[in-house]
């Protein structure tokens, strides 16, 4: 709908008398109790000093993907080793611009999702429908909105305001991005931080719109477990399949069910985040697997009906639907993968269609209709579709390994190298235990099968998939349903802990399934979480943490209560609840802390850099979105590890703990610099192993506003668990300890002795209040 | 002469490393630097050759051959802890690339740069290749790259072709042999 | 500036009697004449339908620039010969993906640009300052927002709403690169050309806002001639040199001269699009050339002051200008080049710090401010600045030329492959005439300079920029300034001629500098101004056409007239006035054919397609720009050739006229269907060389529309210049000649023959009413 | 074996044109082929070998020799007309490029598709780059490509490496030879 500005005084009463018209006012912000910060509605520019502050600390080190750049018709340009593209660029311009444009696609990614959900939204329940994330439980329902935007939203309407800023910043963006724009690469880093605030604020909003309209869990710690696994699918139903990430179709395929009371003669499974969400809406709907599944599950032919909206969805769906009989279902015009648009025809003869086979699929870009639809066409074709469509039986395996020469071409396109060849060996000898074990770190991309790769056209994962067959029927697990942002009273409780780091910190596990093994999700919840940390989980690494079992046979979800405190393991929900994360962080330093939230961006992060010790880990990344998400964390000071396939990102930015210079803060107490250590060391960090990564989550949640007692328990968990993968002490100890009272109890011998070889002294000052931001000392010193 | 990387799509740009035929270029290479460095990866003590040695048996003659400081990278140096050889410092392998760039460092504190880096066994090709790409474009002024890895890293300056398992050892013992003659001499 | 929106009955009065407020209310539709037609602000699916319609006749020819796909951590991943990516894309989808990111870039640039312009000039000149494109001469004031967005804008306000639905559509097609969006490569495609129609509406507001505001030409057919070339700069002066797209801190320059009488004591020059703009502004500035003479003459050392805005900048600018000593001022967040940020700092601290060489540059993100601390420090410092920084004299030429050792390392790095290594072979036996030769065949990218290339460290492009050193003294030409739009009274006196193909087509030259040579612009302009067709230009086209003498030593500006008819040469402006050339377009629609304009993209593209015989052509394309304002004209049908370059675009839309059945149309008289040959035959269409790009000029001007006399005109300057080029007469005629009257009458014999021996018959319906559209049918037809 | 592009910044990607090193296989490819067809650019007829002759000349030779239908580019028809020579066809670069990768095209109408494609000439390193890498991955199943350029073009099955004038004359001799000697056999 299009609107049209007009100046107050020129209002005519007649203009007012009239109907259905919308009007917009300046934001009297008097509404919200807080006057607005030094930053309402920050542009490009405005935090870029606190960008670059953080960006000397953590630099840059580029990974250049390709010596290349391609970008514009005077390329290719090979800007490696000091050599200029024939626009000026150089190097780290070109890494930081890739990095950007990769962020700027995450944060429209979203933004665009938002946008379209809170419309659809808006349509059903209405522009003033209130919203309700923690039914009374969350009273800062917003804090990315209200932190960098100033609004706090009290309704759907509210929210596209706040979209609408986001589009505008990304289109910015993404103009960066252009041929002969910015020329320096920490400009260029500035303005990724820029893309991943942003990201946040949009997410946000778009969880808030799902949370407030559909029956989600509200901030719910007790929010219900549901089932996960290719193992809890029942295969003699007819069985819809939902992949993508806007949930309002999946949740119309429901509520067809309901109506039609076939709830319980239907099965509705999802892949990706549509999965997480439906299941918040329902715990009738059950989860099959992480985007690694994907493939696996439609070509075991179990889904009748694959309905498919927007993001992670198998680009090559449409083919793989066909082969297996299944009807696929597109709602986007994201991903229209070339069906007719049948929006606007009548019901039947799309159902009609479908079932007797005259399409393969359809565009449906009305929710409601494609929810009809999917069901009476999964209904109809389900007695007639062979379920289990292309998966071989072991004799079959074993002579298709027969034929395989080794000539490891297969390995050599894998992106984990996984030793195909080998397996192939075995299998060939009847063996398939080789060809099963590789399923756990088989990421299901199938470049293995592509066309021309095996000279003897033998399908891997194809193999792989059937030898895991039972192990997959096995695939049962729990998961609790994402419970959506943390409650305030949540964040009073364990804001004093964190800040003076008695909880050792929040591990967050988020992001995609492009891992070397799946396991290390699981087994890093279960590690911290058993070390009192809190634990928090969302997307595909929410799914995976779930698919493994404990000793006593239980996942993770059982095993830990759901609470945001000490020892809690918390499903928070889909890619975009990873805000309530953030969200968590600038809620311990407005909540807890009382800092000023509206508008005040630099100086919340200011606090969570310096003070809240939470520590991103996404052990899977892969996507755009994962990276803005990321650098949505960088800004507010919060590091993220990610797993090795993390390093095509391009760039890490690394501490210099060897530095002193880089490592001190100023005491807002008194206005002196003082020296803190490497805390935290790194902001973006990909690590080569699982062990790496274990290590480094405590260190990097060592923060200058520990407290010795503090400071000393997150010491112990980083020194233990150094010891238990590294085989020995750390070497940077004496970058930890500030005095005596920071070392833990149980090893003081051991740290004094290693203190005194590296002439350590204690600190003059080991508790300053600490802050990056001259303004925020509260004493100026003098001369 | 280039090779072609053994992660078949992971391509450079114009610029390939020199293929070693010969291992005794290595040596040379080693000989001849002011302050090599090397710097060793999980991989190293993840592969075995089959007859109960592993490539960080080789990593260890050579460091103590040609007396080269070593980095162990992710959590590599237990294994060398369990063979009673201390590597000179572990870090992240992101970490030692980061370092590599910065012409005032060196790890033992001296002699700064470092002007030629072995390096062996980064847990995942892509990985080590990017660090390796880094090196290329970061650190190019003072410091040459040499992959004595089973595989081609095509953006060293010097890389073994893609090599069999026993080629790889045999490489790798005639480095440490021809170093250790060095020494002797 | 945040908003609220509330329901109208919920305004209370209080709220209203409150100062500052805006309101805004649901557009008013019939404040506009026309009713909306059936797509306001069409989505990404609305115009999916006719994007069809034209790709089945233009089908993608993909040119993978790289096998590999490498956008997300899954890949690299091999695409090529069949091969699929982790993600499942095919290389079909994968180039159309890069294609749709460019114009997404593209777009966003514009977009982004307008968006800020928009808003200085609102706070400069007031929300409600009015729309002023004409004086009187121009009532179709937006041909692009009230076609696309259904607003006929009357305010500088009204233009924030169109662009704020431009950005969210950008974010919308953003997303769609995004890894697992979208698989079908014509469903990209058609996400291209949805870029393409958002780009133009965004370039339109942002040209209407500086036209409306600054002293611009409006739409003056007269506007003054300009003075052009590097030889126009008075370098006894100190010297500003503008760079980019955005003028005001341009218009600040020059008005801080004006008010202190400085007019005619500084010399205020630019390059690429700032440039044309600022001479649209004041005739005391003068342009130096495209975007390829920007460092030659940076590194001239004429330039005191270089003041950057945004795009089509060096990303090396700051090193260049420090080269020469020249001062630099950023004056958007977009280009911050790592200099510290002093928008806030006194204006005489900035001098200082600047004039003393304290600082090499500022950025100051305030127009007037860094129009004032431009002019000052450029005063101040030309005196003590060596002009004329680092270009060679001949006996330094000649010794370098001897160094030379013939390695081709040079030459095989040049975009252009430009024979270097021969030319440094003559230059050392002291001939520096094929040095100076390659000036006009260089793109100035300095690719041949960088690190690493030279084994003995020459500087190729420097010696040639020596060599010619007397040849740019001489670089003195005129340009006429740009007039904007086209008036109403202009369409309709050419509609008719125009459609019945009497005038025999118009051509645009738009575009970039990355050309083979420059020379070709004016040529091109040339020859078919003589041909009575039309010939208008923007940008770097523009400007190269204008830097040519022909035989009486006149520019084409100089030597044809600026108006809008049969042998006039427009300079339309800048890359944002290219709106106005697709603008004629829909003009004539609906001014001369009174097609309904309000919302209405589907018919006014039909009718253009197939009536309006235009054709772009961008010699020397480079930019993701350059690619979304293509695919603007390939929304309407327009077709549009690019130079060689082009071709790194990654595909070419073509036609192929050797299957029949793809060139009907229906004849909307009868609902016919009407075979109409290959009019017109490709619609993105990559040339070798300018000789085959002015053949294919007229070829692509038929259109089904074409009246006997028409058609003979357009195929009398066809077959003219394929024989003047090409040697014989074209192989194709018999599929544009419909009935004999179509023969030009001076070939009649000639071609008769040719027909003949073709089999021609002849159409037994030559002039129906075409279109692709079944709606439009007057008449059904029975049965 | 593999060479390196011409234009050096011009990576194409993993699979890359196996050098002819004789141009005998040019000839062998020729005669063994169904359905052969010549693309002729502009500079065929811009560059001049020094002693008179032009690419084209040994165009029209081995055009002649072997009975190929050639497809001349741009405006380079005229140049072959200058020589009394009538190309086949005469169209754009990129409307040849596009219809080769069709399977129901035959040039002359007959005996669809082509299966072998020799291509020279064609102005500007990149277009000609980017026309076999669209045949690369969009007429692979049919169509072998066959550059016999002075450079070498990775994106073809086949291609002579980088020549110098005198060793590309030499070697479109030998192929004119060749197919000349074929003929009369
Ligand atoms: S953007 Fe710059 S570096 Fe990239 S291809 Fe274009 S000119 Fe080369
Ligand atoms: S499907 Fe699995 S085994 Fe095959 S290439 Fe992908 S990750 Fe490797
Ligand atoms: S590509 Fe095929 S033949 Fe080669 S190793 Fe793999 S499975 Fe065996
Ligand atoms: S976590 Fe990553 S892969 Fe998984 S659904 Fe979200 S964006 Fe997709
Ligand atoms: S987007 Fe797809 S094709 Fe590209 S790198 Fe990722 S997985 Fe591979
Ligand atoms: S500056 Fe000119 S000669 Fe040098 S590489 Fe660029 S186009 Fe070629
Ligand atoms: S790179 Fe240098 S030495 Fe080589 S041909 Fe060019 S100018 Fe001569
Ligand atoms: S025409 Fe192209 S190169 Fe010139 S200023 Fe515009 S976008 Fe830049």
């Amino acid at each position: 709908m299009t609107k049209m500005r007009i100046k107050i005084d020129e209002l005519g009463t007649d203009i007012l008398k009239a109907k259905g018209f919308e009007l917009s006012v300046g934001r009297v912000v008097e509404e919200w109790e807080e006057t607005p910060g030094p930053n309402p509605m920050p542009d490009i520019s405005t935090l870029r000093e606190w960008d670059h502050k953080l960006l000397k600390k953590y630099k840059p080190f580029y990974l250049p993907f390709c010596d290349l750049c391609c970008l514009c018709t005077m390329g290719k340009c090979d800007l490696s080793k000091g050599k200029r593209g024939a626009c000026g660029l150089d190097m780290a311009a070109q890494q930081s611009r890739i990095v950007l444009l990769s962020c700027a696609i995450g944060a429209a990614t979203h933004t665009g999702h938002a946008r379209h959900l809170i419309e659809e939204l808006i349509e059903k329940f209405g522009r003033d429908h209130p919203i309700n994330v923690g039914d009374g439980s969350v009273y800062l329902e917003a804090p990315h909105a209200r932190l960098v935007t100033g609004i706090k939203p009290k309704t759907l309407g509210d929210l596209e305001d706040i979209v609408e800023y986001c589009e505008k910043e990304i289109v910015h963006l993404l103009s960066c991005c252009h041929t002969g724009q910015e020329g320096n690469n920490i400009d260029f880093e500035s303005k990724v931080f820029h893309a991943g605030m942003i990201d946040h604020v949009a997410m946000e909003a778009c969880d808030i719109a799902q949370i407030s309209t559909y029956n989600f869990p509200k901030a719910d710690p007790e929010a219900p477990l549901v089932e996960i696994g290719i193992g809890t699918i029942d295969t003699h139903k007819p069985v819809i399949l939902v992949i993508g990430h806007n949930v309002p179709p999946a949740v119309e395929i429901y509520e067809y069910m309901k109506r039609n009371g076939l709830e319980n003669d239907v099965e509705l499974c999802g892949i990706c985040c549509t999965a997480i969400d439906i299941t918040r809406h329902t715990q009738k709907a059950k989860i099959v697997g992480p985007l690694s599944h994907q493939l696996r599950f439609v070509r075991s032919g179990v889904a009748d009906v694959i309905v498919v909206d927007e993001q992670c969805i198998r680009t090559d769906i449409l083919n793989e639907a066909m082969k297996v009989n299944a009807v696929l279902i597109s709602t986007h015009y994201k991903n229209f993968q070339g069906l007719p648009d049948r929006t606007n025809d009548p019901t039947d003869e799309i159902v009609n269609d479908l079932v007797s086979g005259k399409a393969p699929g359809a565009c449906i870009l009305n929710s409601e209709k494609a929810g009809e639809v999917a069901v009476r066409v999964a209904v109809a074709i389900a007695p007639k579709r062979r379920k289990m469509g292309i998966i071989p039986e072991d004799s079959q395996i074993i002579e298709a390994a027969k034929k395989c020469t080794q000539c490891h071409s297969c390995q050599r396109v894998c992106p984990n190298n996984l030793p195909i060849p080998e397996a192939m060996k075995a299998a060939a000898k009847g063996d398939l235990k080789p060809l099963a074990d590789l399923y756990e770190r088989c990421i299901g991309c199938v470049r293995c099968e592509s066309e021309g790769v095996c000279p003897n056209n033998l399908h891997p994962h194809t193999l792989m998939v059937g030898a895991s067959r039972i192990k997959i029927r096995e695939e049962k697990f729990k998961i609790r349903a994402g419970r959506g942002p943390i409650q305030d009273v949540e964040i009073r409780r364990v804001g004093g802990p964190i800040v003076l780091g008695e909880i050792p910190g929040i591990v967050a596990l988020v992001g995609c399934a492009n891992w070397p093994d799946w396991k290390a999700n699981a087994l890093i919840a279960e590690e911290f979480a058993k070390r009192n940390f809190i634990v928090v989980a969302t997307g595909c690494a929410a799914m995976a943490m779930a698919m493994y079992r404990n000793e006593e046979g239980l996942t993770v979800y059982e095993a830990f209560p759901g609470a945001f405190d000490a020892g809690g393991v918390l499903n928070v929900g889909s890619c975009v609840s990873n805000p309530h994360i953030s969200g968590a962080a600038i809620k311990i330093a407005s909540i807890f802390a009382k800092r000023k939230l509206n508008s005040n961006y630099e100086e919340i992060a200011d606090y969570v850099h310096n003070r809240v010790g939470a520590v991103g880990i996404s052990w899977g990344a892969m996507s755009q979105k994962a990276s803005s998400i990321a650098s949505g964390f960088w800004r507010l000071g919060i590091p993220v590890i990610v797993g090795p396939h993390g390093s095509k990102y391009r760039r890490a930015l690394l501490g210099r703990k060897d530095r002193d210079e880089d490592w001190y803060v100023i005491d807002a107490r008194t206005g002196e610099r003082v020296y803190v250590g490497p805390t935290p060391e790194h902001l973006f960090f990909p690590v080569e192993t699982v062990e790496e990564a274990m290590v480094m989550i405590p260190k990097l949640c060592m923060r200058p506003s520990d407290t010795t007692k503090g400071r000393a328990i997150k010491l112990n968990h980083y020194i233990d668990l150094h010891k238990k993968f590294y085989g020995t002490l750390p070497d940077d100890i004496h970058l930890f300890v500030r005095t005596v009272a920071d070392i833990p109890v149980t090893m003081k011998d051991e740290i004094l002795e290693f203190l005194k070889e590296k002439g350590w002294k204690e600190s003059k000052n080991p508790s300053p209040d600490p802050t990056l931001l001259p303004r925020l000392i509260r004493v100026k010193k003098e001369g | 002469m280039a090779a072609e990387p053994w992660q078949k799509y992971e391509i450079p740009g114009p610029t390939k490393a020199v293929v070693i035929t010969k291992p005794e270029v290595v040596s040379a290479l080693v000989t001849r630097a002011k302050n090599p460095i090397l710097v060793a990866g999980f991989k190293t003590a993840e592969i075995d050759f089959g007859n109960g040695k592993k490539p960080i048996d080789y990593v260890i003659r050579i460091a103590k051959a040609a007396n080269i400081p070593v980095v162990a990278t992710a959590h590599t140096v237990s294994e060398f802890l369990k063979r009673d050889f201390k590597p000179t410092a572990w870090m992240s392998a992101m970490d030692i690339g980061n370092r590599l760039t910065d012409p005032t460092w060196s790890v033992t504190g001296k002699n700064p740069p470092h002007d030629l880096a072995l390096i062996i066994g980064i847990s995942h090709y892509y990985m080590s290749w990017l660090i390796m790409s880094g090196l290329k474009s970061f650190a190019y002024k003072h410091l040459k790259t040499v992959s004595i890895d089973q595989y081609y890293y095509p953006h060293c300056n010097w890389s073994f072709p893609n090599l069999s398992l026993k080629d790889w050892e045999k490489n790798l013992t005639a480095i440490a042999e021809n170093l250790e003659k060095g020494r002797k001499k």
